[in-house]
């Protein structure tokens, strides 16, 4: 201590010679932030030790757009909030309006949207595995992943006729029914699915160097994950059992057997591991709901124009990402009057300002790539 | 040209043009063939760092269940001619942050050590013309072969280093760090792993140690194996490929060369895999036997058959390197990226002890078993 | 061989200075790397290849290394517009002419000869040991021939052996010192 | 016991063998890129590429027009004497930039007379040559033939 105060009299180049923090801008361009998502950085060499998101590059306004539409021509643009989970987003808006106006979707139509929206989770869930791999530096996971989306984009192709953005229901039920050929083509998938998902975790899950990178990173305990009210694999990663196709199973979701896949630590390769065991239980779904497909109409009594009465209502599912729910008002005309998400991806980012402070800059990339943000959703 | 042709025919006419004729032959021993060489050399290196880059991409993609490049020419073998193009037609940029004269010197720094380490490699026995000499397969056949590679590799670095100084930004800064750390961290191993092969061989020149695993009878692999395990580790540490490409590390701080474009650019990435293939062909003389054919008595050979034996041991030296740039890209293919604190524990607290040991240990073995 | 030898001393000469004179801390550490690689051409000129390589490896790859990231980390234009310590300036000046001056008498007044130092001090000693320091020599002569490195592992592990161990024992004992006082930092 | 397991297989790694095993039993398999223009892709039926539209059987209904979210059709019906004989359109504008792929347009189309077709390359080289009207708008010869089964979505022969 003495030393200390003799040199600060004595130097004068302790100015200029002290250690500082600096400030660095991650993104908005950003090859790891998955979009156009800014983190400001304070650091200590390469240790983080703050951290502030900045968002809102990608606001489009989605959420007035809808005020502008009429129910049904609002279906198309909540496809474009997670542009990778497509389908779920479309389930959810559609749920609520049918809850809005009281609709029964028939039971034929719930067990296809079960399916294609397990079909989508596991899209999700493979095009998250690539990018987080790759932002770790695993090459070669980009692609294997990307290989088996393709077929599911395919199958989708086949049966909705887009394969990013579908505009998968109309509201009261399914468009379309299956076409020709499709479910076996789907069952030759499902089959060979689970192996594929065993090489992804030969090349993952034992493996030494991803092991280091993710145990112990970006971790947030159970109740700090609560308190931030994060939801789906981010939450069930660190302990947390809520899973909304369980807790309320909307869809006929109760019909199914299946798990829903918990972690431990909450750190990232927790997330990991919940996210991968999730794609099995899909596959599982899928292959139950292929198999008890029930017979009977596709969609719901609805009129060909659609005014719900005037009220309000929540519906919400379990997208790819987490708890997606929509809030609609309608004041009993043809528009809606108010369309509120919850996006699940902005409500996880929040838990990244707890999940990296200390951590070091490679580990952030971990972090943001185990919350499975898309910027579509966080900014709307 | 012809004067001195012809000065060459009529040696010792006169004194005078004995005398010619004699610094005729003075200069195309110091001066001739050594140049002719290094340009043969050189051209033979690019071509090969070239399409090592169109090897690299076309296996990856094999590994990836993809086809990798095969737009431009047949199988895709006019890429890097297409990729040099479009280098070299880019705009280079100098950021404004820049000190342009660093930033300007720094892929020099990187490039030129890159392909210095060439000169002492000693690609196959000589070759015999009909009249009688001798060529040899290096350019320069100097003692310490292979410690001059270590010395002038080592001087890579200041290009990533200054380069990402110089660039005026903070990722590039944050990637010489790292790079420079690295390098600091993994340059001893690599020598430690490279001394006990030169225990091993008894020399540092790199002829000598393919001559001396030709006289043991087995590749320096075999009792070496510890040494070619911290080798392989190192060398992809030092040549700053996957799994400790920290220094791009393209997901996260993008790398030292971030504010370059064009061919200051290309100059990185020549040089990169340059350091590939010359740490692939150094790992190929000094643990896999170099130019020695497997199975075959290469001294009976080449008293036999001389010029087929050195033409063979070129082939025999290409398929051992191409053996390490296999095993680089597979490994590229297939492993994630450690982390900047966790590479730098694996080389000071796990390879740095090993290569340690591994010294003395082969010191013992040379002491009693190889005498 | 003259000429390259003046043209080489120039460059050398001119990196010190430029080592000495510059503001800009980035670029006395980018000429003392220049200097560092032309004192290893010139040792290479001297036939001490190995020394060469030596120098290269240690002084250019590793220690310069460290330098260039301690100045790159540290505030440089800041650094640049302090004046530091111009009160030394002028003692340190007249000192270094007097060092430079005494270096330059003893140079002159030295005769160089071929014969090395073990030759001398054995002819010193008596007559008895010169018959075995000439045997000595004449391995010398013949190591000359076969390979610099042999001479300099024979002039560092036979003739010179403890001074080299002790200076060994000297950087174990700073590297345990530098140990010391960065963990007191920390 | 489990600390030398743990040991040996610390030294001996058989989790990253096995990944690079993994990589190696890929390096053998087919591949699945498509060459794509030298080889096209077979498309299903449903694909709902460029907007393709018959006029000679479209009867201005502008039902198109009322469900497109973004506006980017536009029927202007023939004169009212006109109408009675021949429906079809007087003018017919397609923007097909702003198009979604949504389908919405097809969905309550009385005559099918509108369709997206498998057409998937939609590059152009101005913004301009993605506006239609009657006479440039995209029209399938193959798919001409066909009426549209609304409820199965599948072709019907006419």
């Amino acid at each position: 201590m003495a030393v200390e105060t003799r040199a600060e009299k004595t130097s004068p180049l302790r100015e200029v010679l002290e250690t500082r923090q600096y400030e660095l801008n991650m993104g908005p361009q950003h090859p790891a932030t998955h979009g156009v998502y800014r983190a400001v950085l304070q650091l200590d060499g390469e240790r983080v030790l703050a951290m502030e998101s900045v968002l809102g590059y990608l606001h489009r306004g989605i959420e007035k757009w809808a005020e502008y539409r009429t129910w049904t021509q609002a279906t198309p643009i909540f496809d474009r909030l997670d542009y990778v989970g497509a389908v779920l987003n479309g389930h959810g808006y559609v749920g609520a309006v049918e809850k809005l106006l009281g609709v029964e979707v028939p039971r034929r139509a719930q067990y296809i949207r079960v399916v294609l929206g397990e079909l989508q989770r596991i899209a999700n869930h493979l095009l998250w595995l690539g990018t987080h791999a790759l932002d770790v530096g695993a090459m070669s996971m980009l692609f294997y992943p990307m290989r088996e989306r393709e077929v599911i984009l395919d199958l989708f192709e086949a049966m909705l006729g887009q394969r990013l953005l579908p505009n998968a229901y109309p509201i009261g039920g399914v468009r379309f029914d299956f076409p020709k050929g499709w479910e076996p083509v789907c069952r030759r998938f499902l089959a060979a699915f689970p192996g594929r998902v065993d090489d992804y975790e030969g090349l993952l899950t034992g493996n030494r160097i991803w092991r280091q990178r993710t145990i112990g990173v970006g971790v947030i305990s159970a109740k700090d994950a609560i308190a931030l009210s994060l939801s789906g694999p981010t939450l069930r990663g660190s302990g947390v059992n809520f899973d909304v196709r369980k807790a309320i199973p909307y869809s006929s979701y109760g019909d199914f057997e299946f798990e829903v896949p918990l972690g431990k630590n909450g750190d990232v390769f927790d997330r990991y591991l919940c996210r991968v065991r999730e794609m099995r239980q899909s596959a599982r779904i899928i292959q139950q709901a292929l198999d008890g497909m029930p017979e009977g109409e596709l969609r719901g009594k609805v009129g060909k124009i659609i005014r719900p009465p005037v009220g309000e209502a929540y519906y919400t599912v379990e997208a790819a990402k987490g708890q997606l729910g929509y809030y609609i008002v309608s004041d009993g005309g043809e528009k809606p009057w108010r369309v509120h998400v919850k996006s699940p991806s902005f409500v996880n980012l929040q838990g990244i300002e707890t999940m990296s402070r200390g951590n070091l800059i490679a580990d952030v990339v971990a972090i943001i790539g185990s919350l499975d943000i898309v910027l579509g959703e966080v900014d709307r | 040209m012809s004067r001195l042709a012809r000065s060459a025919g009529n040696r010792g006419s006169t004194p005078r043009e004995a005398k010619r004729a004699m610094t005729y032959e003075v200069l195309l021993n110091t001066v001739g063939w050594p140049l002719a060489k290094i340009v043969v050399l050189l051209a033979a290196v690019l071509t090969v760092v070239a399409y090592i880059g169109w090897f690299e991409r076309r296996l990856l993609g094999l590994f990836q269940s993809r086809l990798g490049p095969n737009r431009v020419g047949p199988l895709g073998l006019l890429q890097p001619v297409a990729d040099g193009l479009k280098l070299f037609l880019k705009e280079d940029i100098v950021p404004l942050n820049a000190r342009p004269f660093l930033f300007k010197l720094a892929p020099v720094f990187a490039f030129f050590p890159a392909f210095l380490g060439f000169a002492v490699v000693s690609w196959a026995l000589p070759w015999a013309t009909p009249s009688g000499r001798h060529h040899g397969f290096v350019v320069a056949d100097v003692d310490l072969g292979i410690l001059l590679v270590l010395a002038v590799s080592s001087l890579g670095i200041f290009g990533i280093i200054l380069g990402g100084w110089s660039s005026g930004s903070k990722y590039p800064l944050m990637g010489s760090l790292r790079s420079a750390s690295q390098m600091l961290a993994y340059e001893i191993p690599l020598t430690l792993s490279v001394i006990a092969v030169i225990l091993l061989g008894g020399s540092f020149r790199l002829s000598d140690i393919v001559a001396a695993q030709q006289k043991l009878g087995a590749y320096f692999i075999l009792p070496g194996l510890l040494a070619f395990g911290v080798y392989l580790i190192s060398a992809v540490a030092e040549t700053n490929r996957v799994p400790f490409d920290l220094p791009e590390g393209e997901s996260e701080i993008i790398g030292f060369h971030t504010e370059y474009s064009g061919m200051r650019f290309g100059f990185f990435f020549v040089a990169e895999y340059a350091n590939m293939v010359l740490i692939s062909v150094i790992a190929a003389s000094l643990f896999l036997g170099g130019y020695d054919l497997p199975g075959v008595d290469d001294a009976a050979l080449y008293a036999a058959h001389p010029n087929l034996a050195s033409a063979l041991g070129v082939f025999a030296f290409a398929a051992k390197s191409a053996l390490f740039a296999y095993f680089y890209v597979w490994i590229r293919a297939t492993f994630p990226r450690y982390r900047y604190d966790q590479l730098l524990r694996i080389g000071w607290v796990v390879l740095l002890p090993i290569a340690l040991a591994n010294v003395a240990l082969v010191a013992l073995l040379k002491l009693w078993l190889l005498r | 061989m003259a000429f390259l030898w003046i043209l080489l001393a120039a460059f050398i000469a001119a990196c010190a200075l430029g080592v000495v004179l510059s503001r800009s801390p980035i670029t006395s550490a980018v000429s003392l790397l220049a200097g560092f690689l032309g004192v290893g051409i010139l040792y290479l000129c001297l036939r001490a290849e190995f020394v060469a390589a030596a120098q290269v490896l240690v002084y250019a790859g590793g220690i310069m290394v460290l330098y260039l990231i301690g100045v790159m980390f540290t505030d440089s234009e800041a650094l640049r517009l302090t004046r530091q310590a111009h009160f030394q300036a002028w003692p340190a000046f007249f000192l270094v002419l007097a060092l430079f001056l005494w270096m330059g008498h003893r140079l002159y007044r030295s005769e160089f000869t071929a014969e090395p130092p073990v030759l001398r001090v054995a002819v010193a000693a008596g007559a008895d040991q010169e018959a075995s320091a000439k045997t000595a020599l004449a391995e010398r002569a013949g190591l000359a021939k076969e390979s610099n490195p042999r001479q300099v592992s024979v002039a560092l592990f036979r003739d010179f052996l403890y001074p080299f161990e002790a200076a060994s024992v000297l950087l174990t004992v700073a590297v345990l010192g530098g140990v010391f006082l960065a963990k007191k930092e920390v | 016991m489990n600390a030398i397991g743990r040991f040996l297989q610390m030294v001996t790694f058989p989790e990253l063998l096995k990944g690079m095993a993994i990589t190696t039993k890929y390096l053998a398999k087919p591949k699945v890129t498509e060459s794509y223009p030298d080889a096209r892709p077979v498309l299903p039926y449903r694909t709902k590429g460029r907007l393709h539209v018959e006029i000679e059987t479209c009867i201005s209904c502008r039902m198109c027009e009322k469900a497109c979210p973004e506006g980017c059709i536009r029927v202007y019906p023939p004169p009212k004497e006109v109408f009675k004989t021949d429906k079809r359109p007087a003018e017919f504008y397609l923007n097909q930039e702003h198009c979604l792929h949504c389908g919405l347009c097809v969905d309550p189309c009385p005559t099918g007379s509108i369709h997206h077709s498998q057409e998937f390359e939609l590059a152009v080289v101005h913004y301009d040559d993605l506006l239609f009207d009657k006479e440039t708008l995209p029209y399938d010869l193959d798919q001409k033939r066909f009426r549209w089964n609304l409820l199965e979505n599948v072709p019907v022969k006419k």
